[in-house]
């Protein structure tokens, strides 16, 4: 496994920069502020299309066969991470990784060709916290019927991915009720379903959730470094500007020791996902392992970096005029989003031959 | 000097006044019986016991607060509602008994302490946080007024407040903490415009002030011309007492959220989040019996300087605890209740939902002085570790980089 | 319990004072040095003659019936204090405290005058880290078998207290074959312990033990408080007079925060243990809570103020020569002595209801 | 400038070598034949590859080394036992290869690569550890000879080194990074007295070394006289790449031994600690993975700043993992096998006890660098936070508070 690349390639380097140029000109700071404070939509319509559409991101993981680019596992992390730096309230994550994941373990679907144009999103209709098997809705005579608390993204999707008692089960949207839940991250809106003999079609086996479920985790990291290093940099920028005492707030030397540490944690975190990503792109030999360490790692950093990049920034950093708090929020729930750094911890005790009981 | 009145005599006064003055009556009564209340109770000094006599107290020692107010507690009587009323009590009341003149002491302290007037305090700015001597709202004198322009951040209550406390810059040309003055400001006069501050809760529950030509009157300054600082000092000793106060019982405050959300979700229980909640339980218990200590040494006359780890034990704390009750429930604890704007006028810091908490406890570690200047206070003024070399203490105000 | 006093009084400050002085004069960094550092003795005798039956502490736990001075834990919290500022290598702790507490549950005793006076010392044959049931050897015709791994203090000890079948057995040490082990804390030497059929005499129930146990952690944590408050102390006093860069190092910010911090854990530890110690006076109507609270909080400050040291004093405090390594021995060896902070939070965890298993 | 030799030619050379010297005599004979081979491979310049032709290399790319030192391994060719010439190989040698002249070069480096002469570095003295640039050793003109007078200390191997590099002090009269030159010293001269420095661990790896008007004649000076701050720049930036460097698999190094007393001890777990574990357990793993990626930077030519955070991270962790395996193991864990003041002459971080990795952990976040001097240079470095106020640039060494 040593001989995976945890570098990036120039192809890679040129997608970051194109994702980057792209979202400073069309998803700022105030421009999610705005789409946050209003309340309104479940994701920016907008911004979305020139990403899934435009430039094709929404294609990534999906198989050629289907219109896609493949799996291409690399770029998508590039992509995850840049949208997690501009906090985009876009359904990358929910539909273009972890439905399209999800749906990609079938043999072929139409429905692939439609994620991968940007036409259509999916959601996969499990709690955003869920890290081990989903809860079973009903499924009889092509009718799907319970309910699901705390999606991630359902509010704007067009299908839902459904787990129920013998595969995963596609319904349209329109055929759920679904309630908008006031969530910590209003930029990943949650809503609660109930489905009552929705009409369903079976589009997958159920072993596509776990294995979606492990993909979204490494992407979900990938996210959280963006999310970190947005916070890095912002407060670097903004204690070399601010003067108290006469003197820059970024020449005080604990501020200066805390956000070094903070830049070394950052640094592994991005030494990780990038192990975990190559080795999706390498066929995953040491998914499971590289999945858990990329979620505990991502998530401690990415909600290190938001904290204190809200202290560092001192009053102002906790108004609501200031994005930093569209940080901390985002990176606080996306640590507990598919399994907090606890649960991958004590996942890993048991890959890893660690266990906490004698055997 | 010790003080003449004693705890016998005190209740005496107290039971005497409860037989002329129906606590119940006032307490069931309108508006109007309440303040009645109240302003006799200030009268009879019965209200801050350690103030001077004809100022709301008798000049008795500061350990009889707490007879005088859980008498009046157990009698049912109306209570001023400090918790609306704190910065009155704590901050203003403080520095204009020490600072104040005759008749400044007349005018305010009862008013204040009826809670008929709340007040605020316009210290901080944009540009003045944890350096508050670096503020730059200027006061220029005008005859017999005092004309203020500038921008204050940060203050509670400023919407409902009748008076502010205000420190602003009557000197630019001197070094920065030589060039204040320390003002009572009308918040009813013209060029005072409060605005709210929304925060990351989502709440407002602060304000901006802006000061565009609004007039101070010179007999409405505290203290001194220049004497700003040395006055604002009396201000700040009295927040940093008032701040992490409280006796608590064993698992009062966040960490009795936490401990209950434990004992509710046995379903989300696992090993590692039970390490990190019995870890939080004995660090909150340690604060907690510091904070026991601490007010044993304040009764003993020795107050040492452990208050200050209370008010930055209390901030990490409260931070981590919130912290763990998230993880601990999962995509159930990013349920909120509500993003609207509300704007409460007390604060409760273990409310409403787990977002919040965590979200709110943010602020602990701000207002009030930061961590990071608690943590300088403690190595400079209790440990005598030697100041960092200053670059900004002999150069004009004006001359400052900025 | 809110009206137990935490605050010192007027007579425990003139011993906290006289203790002090007598140890600057009898028990530096140096002539402890040369006390580890030459290895033949198991404690320092001249030192504990002075302690004992000099200033006549080690009467302060034994009846007053048998001698002493009444259960004075007030009294005794300060001399643990201010002998673990000193890392005094003396029986206070094992034979003073432990041993005396394990006796002084039987009715009466003339052991206990005999340690009272300090004319013999004694100690409690159960390994230093043992936090729950000690292992029992066996008793049979009034002599005793088995035996015990690193048992503190039992090296210079007259007496062993050897907990068996049943009860509280006292042997004398030239009986026990004792073997020194080479210890991370050399200033309370460890030994093993082999007897075979050791003529033995049965003085105490064994219901004496998590009694002496539970007294043991409080003492210990006192004595951590000492060893803390010497090095915060020690780094303070050496960062004020340390150049480097032209300035005193101890006005660099972010070694000033550091130690705050350290001051802050400390403080708490002082409320902690001074809980425990008034509860202990009152009679322990909390006193299992209150034991483990103050092992855990003074384990970890110790620990933590002792690095701290060793760190802020730089290759200085990495030398033999110096005396920091003294107190980050004793402070890494007492946070395991009698549980660990994790036993101790496991064992809290029971006592105060927030049990890991459901119900 | 692109290096024209190809690991193809690389590996013909060697072949070639071997073929003409053999390996395994070498190996299997006395320490003559293994000189031999050693000279003879420096010579063919199959000592470092990069280094100049003559003088032990071939002008190749740094990243061919590991092909060099692979087949010559895999031929099983006796080695210079780098762990002994550690400070030769990674301080001294590129030092003198970037500043010495060709007549120091020529002396130096073929009896430095194989071993025949070890070297030691001077620069730490007891009032200059973390300021290295405030160092007090005086070296005064004295004809053609440089007379020193001064206290070193933290200097390892010097009591076996026939070498040392030194910095010392020409000129107290200017700023303290002016007046500073470079030497090689001769250890076996008159006035070098070299006595063990026993530390914490019981052990004496390092020495103090006295100098009293030891002798260093001008030609054995590296660089200009006052410019012995930009020549140890060399030197330590060389330190600071050879720290922490060495490719690893999972659990190795430290986190594999708390892992083996983890899995060897199932009757001391507790939840409590398996949460330690675990949390230390992604941390080296953390760690390891950097480093992997710190490598691969390097090797395409893009050495990012990444290295500071794997040494940061190396002490942190070796401090933690060794501490929770004295608290996983409890009393056991407090027996160390002996106190006795041994000399070794290589140093294993991860053996004997568990006590003896505790203590020698301590040093990690001292020697070569403090943790604090790193975490400096990353913020200032690194991220380009500003400097601190300085108070000790400008001024005359001599006058500088101390």
């Amino acid at each position: 496994m040593s001989d995976l690349v945890l570098v990036s390639s120039a192809d890679e380097q040129d997608l970051r920069s194109g994702v980057r140029d792209m979202l400073a000109a069309e998803c700022t700071g105030q421009s999610v502020l705005a789409f946050v404070s209003s309340g309104a939509d479940a994701y920016d319509a907008k911004l979305w299309r020139t990403v899934a559409t435009g430039m094709g991101l929404a294609a990534l993981l999906v198989p050629e066969a289907q219109g896609g680019a493949g799996a291409q596992y690399r770029a998508a992390a590039v992509v995850a991470e840049e949208l997690g730096r501009a906090v985009a309230p876009v359904p990358f994550l929910s539909s273009a990784v972890v439905a399209t994941t999800a749906l990609g373990s079938s043999a072929s679907h139409e429905l692939l060709g439609r994620l991968a144009s940007g036409e259509l999103t999916a959601s996969l209709a499990v709690p955003y916290g869920l890290w081990s098997a989903p809860p079973l809705l009903s499924a009889q005579y092509g009718a799907v019927t319970g309910s699901v608390r705390g999606v991630a993204d359902a509010l704007g999707a067009d299908v839902l991915l459904v787990p129920a008692d013998d595969g995963l089960y596609a319904v349209e949207s329109a055929a759920a009720r679904r309630t908008r839940i006031p969530s910590l991250d209003e930029t990943r809106p949650l809503c609660d379903l109930e489905l009552s003999e929705a009409p369903a079609r079976l589009v997958a086996p159920l072993a596509a959730v776990p294995r979606a479920l492990r993909v979204a985790a490494v992407m979900v990291a990938a996210e959280q470094v963006g999310v970190a290093s947005w916070c890095l940099d912002t407060t670097v920028a903004y204690l070399k500007e601010r003067y108290q005492f006469g003197r820059p707030v970024g020449s005080f030397q604990a501020l200066k020791h805390r956000l070094a540490d903070l830049w070394v944690e950052l640094t592994q975190a991005r030494a990780v996902v990038a192990y975990a990503v190559a080795d999706l792109a390498a066929g995953g030999d040491d998914a499971s392992v590289a999945a858990s360490l990329a979620k505990i790692v991502g998530s401690e950093v990415a909600v290190r970096a938001a904290e204190e990049c809200v202290q560092m920034h001192g009053g102002i950093g906790f108004t609501w005029e200031h994005p930093a708090h569209l940080y901390l929020k985002r990176a606080k729930a996306t640590s507990v989003a598919y399994g907090s750094p606890d649960r991958h911890r004590a996942r890993l005790a048991t890959l890893v031959d660690l266990p906490l009981e004698a055997s | 000097m010790a003080s003449v009145m004693t705890e016998a005599d005190l209740r005496a006064r107290i039971s005497a006044f409860l037989a002329e003055h129906d606590p119940a009556a006032a307490a069931g009564g309108g508006d109007a019986d309440r303040l009645a209340f109240l302003r006799a109770r200030f009268d009879a000094g019965l209200a801050w016991v350690h103030f001077p006599a004809g100022l709301g107290g008798l000049g008795a020692g500061r350990s009889l607060q707490p007879v005088a107010d859980d008498a009046f507690a157990e009698a049912g009587a109306p209570d001023n509602r400090p918790g609306r009323i704190g910065i009155g009590l704590g901050m203003a009341a403080p520095t204009i008994l020490v600072h104040g003149t005759d008749a400044q002491r007349s005018r305010f302290l009862r008013p204040l302490w009826t809670g008929e007037e709340v007040w605020c305090q316009l210290f901080s700015e944009p540009g003045a946080g944890s350096d508050l001597a670096g503020l730059g709202t200027r006061a220029r004198r005008d005859g017999d007024d005092w004309v203020l322009d500038g921008q204050k951040v940060w203050t509670s209550m400023a919407h409902v407040a009748r008076w502010a406390i205000l420190l602003a810059r009557t000197d630019p040309d001197v070094p920065k903490h030589a060039g204040l003055s320390y003002f009572v400001l009308d918040m009813t006069a013209p060029g005072v415009e409060v605005r709210p501050l929304r925060q990351l809760t989502g709440e407002a529950e602060f304000n901006e002030v802006y000061l565009t030509g609004a007039r101070i009157p010179d007999a409405h300054r505290l203290g001194d011309v220049g004497d700003g600082w040395k006055v604002a000092q009396t201000t700040l000793m009295n927040e940093r007492v008032s701040i992490g106060g409280g006796a608590m019982p064993r698992e009062g405050g966040m960490i009795g959220v936490l401990a209950a959300a434990w004992r509710d979700n046995p379903g989300v229980r696992t090993p590692g989040m039970h390490d990190t909640v019995m870890r939080l339980w004995v660090r909150a218990e340690a604060a907690r019996l510091t904070g026991l200590r601490v007010r044993q040494q304040l009764a003993a006359g020795a107050p040492g300087p452990d208050g200050s780890a209370v008010k930055l034990s209390f901030a990490t704390l409260s931070q981590q605890i919130s912290a763990a009750e998230l993880d601990l429930l999962g995509d159930e604890g990013l349920r909120r209740d509500s993003w609207a704007m509300g704007r409460p006028e007390e604060v409760d810091f273990t409310g409403r939902d787990a977002g919040y908490r965590y979200l709110r406890a943010k602020g602990n570690s701000i207002e009030g002085g930061t961590s990071e200047v608690l943590r300088n206070i403690i190595a400079e003024r209790v440990l005598g570790l030697p100041a960092e070399p200053r670059v900004d203490t002999r150069v004009a105000w004006k001359d400052l980089p900025r």
